[in-house]
């Protein structure tokens, strides 16, 4: 339809209280009612912690770093949650391998200050057993072990001893160095 | 200065738009309009820092725009508030570490500090975009008729 | 007499209290055109209160524009005082007197803005006074011609011919003329938001603004009641039945004009004259022609 | 293939050693800086098409150069037509071709802003970064950190508006302004009441999305970017960008997918459409349209969110498919919603023209004519509001929409009411589109998850915004895009503002600079200005301080 052609009438401007009486009052009356928020809408995620494995998909996948590991000085390994840079993509519940993270409706964040914005899990840190060295998360470890029960014997060891230890399986085996 | 009594019932806001996308913005308007009408709250959008009572920042402040919140929030009169709305202005977002930001109100709060400008309060809203329902709850927290919801966890977890 | 007095101090009272309330009712009312809630009624004394609570600002133009500003309120006070004690105390010839205050309160308005630099406030105020020299100079002569034709200067209940047309067409335009010195859509053009970022009042803050806003309330509360107390003056014979009479038709005004501002646009300043003299013009000839043919 | 083969003619006969290949629907040429001049009068005025954008790449950790791509658009018969050219590593100088295409004047001094090339026989300047940044730091360059942070010396946070010592009274629009949502500078030149000159200064919004998608961010991450260019035109941004990468890697994203892809992207122009008519009726103070605009446009907010999970950024875009699957519960309430929509802004327009101070306002203000749309290559509602007939969802059918009959309206006026008409005739299309895209919704996936991305390959890609035509260009990497280059339309329409401004009432400034529907947080990663026929170049204004 074309509304260059349609006919004008002087008084048509009065029409608005017509509409205005048909729609009524619309205004939801949040916070006193509920508010107009789909079943479908992304929220804050919430993390379970007693799933969380500290392995770091979420954190790879979050766009904006909303999702840090973060090493702190003891050596523990902690997953922070920032919600004030959280863009709600929910591409971290797409990728997070144990299920751990989980999408709410909620949307109630506003805060005065900005430390209760923040949200942390702190994992209890793998020991080497050979060099005593944190690393990685106990959590992980056991996973790894669950997913692939093979590398049991390499998972207490932290990265440098494991390939250490690697390579020492193979140069017993060929009875050479290598490497 | 005294706490001023009517603050609460009466809030005009200046926005500002930092290098928002835009999202924010918008729902800025829409709060205003019959859905959500924040001004049942006493809420109004002004037009000049001058008349206004909170600085409603969206976006990561771009170095750019970054001497134009600076002069506008000084002259905006006292009691002044901020309102940092959406997570580009709440943390930076995905540009929180981009080279022309510089990430965000916690950053401005420093640099308005450092050049001795004073303000009343900080509030963050975050969402990308903000839902308005967010702000209306963040007009009702500013105005002390909804209790804060969000607190800081940190948990613990061994094996 | 001393009743008089006691009357004359309510009415002030309330002339001074009601402009804001009333402001709160139109907002409801447009609210309600929304089709939304709206602020409660008392906003408007509410958003008055908390600019006298915030910090004093010294725009700039400093000194002057406090000056200015006080006697800009205390002028627009005069007005309501004066009119109110005319008809009450009975000094009906002061109507010229308040014509000329009025003129003064405008006037004030208008040049305040050219004290600061700001390019916004200076070109909301050389729209005011393009406004202003149609409309405001129209309001004298239409009281000048209704002076004329009752053959007193004053509000005197005369003789019959207050109830000839040619007098009541008058009034009628005078009403119009009070709507677009109300300064409400479509004659807002000196604080046009999107254009101005609200001229006239841009560099102004905290109490100054707060005096500012609360004498434009009183100014639309006086430009209501003047009209209706021509209108109502044929009608009712009693000084004080004609006050209250007056004051409740300015309420019900106060709405009528509260709604339509919420059913137009915005007008522009060339074309905003030219459409208020369309009004104007034909009914002050028409009226001037029937006083003509009627004597 | 006929049209093809005409322009590998035409560049073969300007420059004979070129090195030309076909992928799709794009002709790549790489040429020598030499006969670029020669190539640029040929293809732009000689073959009839206009310029799209022009990015320039630093490719040294490849070929050891930098390199500029020129891109040119035949929409007749749906061609990108892309010119490359080299630059020296040690000193990067280009010749300019912004005598012959005058809309590749911002493009060009964003690639000497970002990457540093130098380019010959024009004037150069500052235009994106900020006056006050290092003057040898290019951030695009590869060496270059995203996250460097320079210790800028901000001189004065007083920053002069208005200059009170030029001829004649400057009126600033902006970078706050109760008019623009977002934060530009217009300074407008009037005399009395009536607008002279106009000037602009733009890049407020400047955060460097670029930069994070070529390094920060992985292929799929940089959606959610794109995303974020815009907050209204979002979704468009991000379906070109994944067409673009689909396309250079040859991924053919399951049917379902296109369709719900399309769906949404009619969804955003409703809304996006009802949001302007709602905020140009504000303009003109009725608020009660604006209001009753926005009630309507509430309706649609609510079935976005339902169909993708928020109102804005819907974040369901991935390279491959989209992530949110339309059941048949949320195809009907889309429907009765668009039935409620129909209605209800039939009414409301109908109601807003008889109010007499916006039709007196809309008609005959704001006059963009034919010729100059067409000189400065306008795009979207401007264009279509001047009379031009161009609509990249017609000429260069993407995802579902070669399966829809739609309507482009077309008005000649080129006024402020031909754009508004234009976007009302086009919320009915929308409908109709919508309507017709979920009654052949076909079954299947919605998205292919195995696929690979080979590295160096590039592709152009063209959605069509509420706005205009938005261009993503790409050059894949290894993980990420090696090159992301997007041109938003209002870059192209913003030049036309002057044109439409001139000789206006100042009332009427900010309704004609909304009527373009302008887009600055798009707009700040290019700009293209076209001088041509204007004796006054559009210099952008640095920022006097105090």
């Amino acid at each position: 339809m074309s509304l260059k052609d349609m006919r004008r009438s002087r008084l048509g401007f009065l029409r608005a209280l017509v509409i205005a009486g048909r729609s009524g009052r619309v205004t939801r009356r949040y916070p006193y009612e509920e508010p107009l928020v789909t079943s479908d809408f992304r929220g804050k995620i919430d993390i379970d912690e007693t799933k969380c494995i500290g392995c770091g998909a979420c954190v790879n996948a979050c766009p904006p770093n909303a999702l840090e590991l973060i090493n702190t000085r003891d050596g523990y390994v902690s997953l922070r949650y920032f919600v004030g840079r959280c863009i709600f993509c929910w591409r971290c519940i797409d990728v997070c391998p144990t299920g751990a993270i989980k999408g709410t409706r909620e949307f109630e964040l506003a805060t005065n200050d900005i430390s209760d914005l923040y949200d942390i899990i702190v994992h209890e840190p793998n020991r080497c057993r050979e060099c005593g060295k944190l690393f990685s998360t106990k959590r992980m470890g056991d996973y790894v072990v669950t997913k692939s029960p093979l590398v049991e014997n390499y998972v207490d060891l932290d990265p440098d001893c494991r390939r250490n230890r690697f390579l020492k399986a193979i140069e017993n085996r060929f009875g050479g160095r290598v490497g | 200065m005294g706490k001023p009594k009517f603050l609460g019932k009466s809030i005009w806001v200046f926005h500002l738009n930092t290098g928002s996308c835009n999202g924010c913005d918008i729902e800025v308007l829409d709060v205003l309009t019959p859905y959500h009408d924040a001004e049942r709250f006493g809420v109004k959008l002004v037009v000049s820092p001058r008349h206004a009572d909170a600085a409603l920042l969206t976006g990561p402040i771009t170095l750019e725009s970054l001497p134009k919140v600076l002069r506008a929030i000084e002259a905006m009169p006292r009691p002044r508030i901020i309102i940092a709305l959406g997570s580009c202005a709440c943390g930076g977002n995905i540009w929180h570490s981009s080279y022309s930001v510089i990430g965000g109100v916690p950053e401005l709060l420093k640099i308005l500090k450092e050049r001795g400008i004073e303000v009343d309060g900080v509030y963050y809203v975050p969402g990308c975009p903000v839902r308005p329902e967010s702000i209306v709850y963040a007009v009702g927290l500013i105005k002390g008729l909804v209790p804060k919801k969000i607190k800081p966890k940190v948990k613990k977890v061994g094996r | 007499m001393i009743e008089y007095l006691v009357f004359s101090i309510v009415f002030i009272a309330l002339s001074l209290l009601i402009p804001p309330l009333m402001d709160g009712i139109e907002r409801k009312i447009r609210a309600r055109v929304h089709s939304r809630i709206g602020p409660p009624i008392t906003q408007t004394w509410y958003d008055l209160l908390k600019l006298f609570e915030k910090e004093l600002v010294i725009p700039e133009g400093g000194l002057h524009i406090i000056i200015l500003s006080l006697l800009y309120v205390m002028l627009a006070i005069l007005t309501i005082v004066f009119t109110v004690s005319m008809v009450l105390m009975g000094y009906h010839y002061v109507l010229i007197v308040i014509i000329t205050l009025f003129l003064f309160v405008q006037a004030i308005f208008t040049t305040i803005p050219f004290i600061t630099s700001n390019p916004f406030a200076i070109i909301g105020a050389s729209r005011e006074v393009i406004l202003a020299l149609v409309n405001e100079v129209f309001f004298v002569i239409i009281l000048g011609l209704y002076m004329y034709f009752t053959g007193s200067p004053g509000l005197l209940l005369g003789s019959t011919s207050l109830l000839r047309a040619s007098v009541i067409l008058l009034v009628i335009t005078l009403f119009v003329s009070a709507y677009v010195a109300s300064g409400r859509i479509p004659f807002d053009i000196a604080e046009a938001e999107p254009e101005l970022a609200s001229g006239a009042l841009i560099e102004f803050s905290g109490p100054i603004l707060g005096i500012f806003m609360y004498s434009n309330f009183i100014k639309r509360l006086f430009v209501k009641l003047v009209p209706s107390m021509l209108i109502l003056l044929p009608f009712i014979s009693n000084w004080l039945y004609l006050l209250i009479g007056s004051f409740i038709m300015a309420i019900i005004l106060w709405i009528l004009y509260g709604l339509i501002a919420a059913l137009l646009g915005r007008t522009r300043v060339d074309i905003a004259p030219t459409s208020i003299l369309k009004i104007y013009i034909p009914f002050i000839t028409v009226s001037i022609l029937l006083y003509l043919t009627g004597y | 293939m006929d049209a093809i083969s005409k322009y590998i003619e035409t560049i073969k006969a300007v420059e004979p050693r070129a090195d030309i290949h076909v992928s799709d629907d794009t002709v790549y040429a790489t040429v020598s800086s030499s006969k670029l001049r020669d190539l640029a009068k040929a293809i732009y005025w000689d073959m009839d098409c206009f310029f799209r954008t022009c990015a320039g790449s630093d490719e040294r950790s490849i070929n050891g150069f930098y390199a500029l791509y020129h891109i040119f658009g035949d929409d007749h018969n749906g061609l990108n037509i892309v010119l490359k050219v080299y630059a020296d590593p040690n000193n990067p100088t280009l010749p300019s071709i912004v005598d012959i295409v005058p809309a590749a004047d911002w493009c060009e001094m964003e690639a000497r802003d970002l990457l540093g090339i130098e380019f010959s026989g024009r004037k150069q300047y500052r235009l994106i970064l900020p006056p006050y940044w290092p003057k040898d730091l290019y951030p695009l360059r590869k060496e270059v950190s995203y996250d460097v942070k320079p210790q800028v010396i901000i001189s004065s946070e007083k920053v002069g508006f208005w200059d009170r010592t030029s001829a004649g009274v400057a009126i600033p629009i902006g970078p706050y302004h109760p008019a623009l949502h977002e934060p530009e500078y217009f300074e407008l030149y009037v005399e009395g009441e009536r607008v002279v000159d106009v000037r602009y200064r733009g890049f407020h919004v400047h955060r460097g999305i670029e930069k994070l998608g070529e390094s920060k961010l992985t292929y799929q991450q940089v959606n959610f970017v794109a995303e974020r260019i815009c907050g209204i035109c979002g979704f468009e941004h991000s379906v070109c960008y994944a067409q673009a990468i689909e396309k250079a890697a040859g991924i053919e994203i399951p049917e379902r997918a296109k369709f719900i892809r399309s769906i949404v992207l009619e969804v955003e122009r409703i809304h996006s459409h009802l949001l302007w008519i709602g905020v140009a009726v504000h303009l003109l103070g009725y608020d009660t349209g604006f209001m009753h605009t926005w009630r309507i446009r509430e309706h649609v907010m609510i079935i976005a969110e339902m169909l993708t999970g928020s109102r804005k950024t819907y974040g369901i875009n991935l390279i491959g498919g989209v992530r949110k699957d339309i059941n048949e519960e949320k195809k009907q309430r889309v429907l009765d919603v668009l039935k409620i929509v129909e209605k209800e802004f039939t009414e409301l327009v109908k109601t807003m023209v008889d109010v007499p101070q916006i039709m007196k306002r809309l008609k005959g203000t704001g006059i963009l004519p034919r010729e100059d749309a067409r000189k400065l290559s306008v795009v979207g509602p401007t264009a279509r509001g001047s009379g031009l007939d161009r609509d990249v969802r017609r000429d260069l059918p993407y995802a579902a929409y070669s399966y829809v009959d739609f309507n482009v309206p077309v008005y000649d006026d080129g006024d402020n009411l031909s754009r508004f008409l234009v976007r009302v005739d086009e919320v009915y299309e929308s409908i109709s589109i919508i309507r017709q895209l979920l009654d052949q919704l076909p079954q299947g996936p919605i998205m292919i998850e195995e696929f690979d991305i080979p590295e160096g390959r590039m592709a152009v890609s063209v959605v069509e915004a509420p706005r205009g035509e938005d261009i993503h260009f790409v050059i894949t990497g290894r993980g990420k895009p090696y090159r992301w280059k997007v041109r938003a339309p209002t870059y192209q329409n913003i030049p036309a503002l002057r044109v439409m401004l001139r000789d206006q009432p100042l009332a009427d400034a900010p309704l004609t600079i909304a009527s373009i529907d302008p887009c600055f947080s798009c707009t700040d990663r290019v700009f293209i200005v076209d001088k041509n026929g204007y004796k006054k170049r559009l210099d952008p204004i640095l920022y006097r301080w105090r």
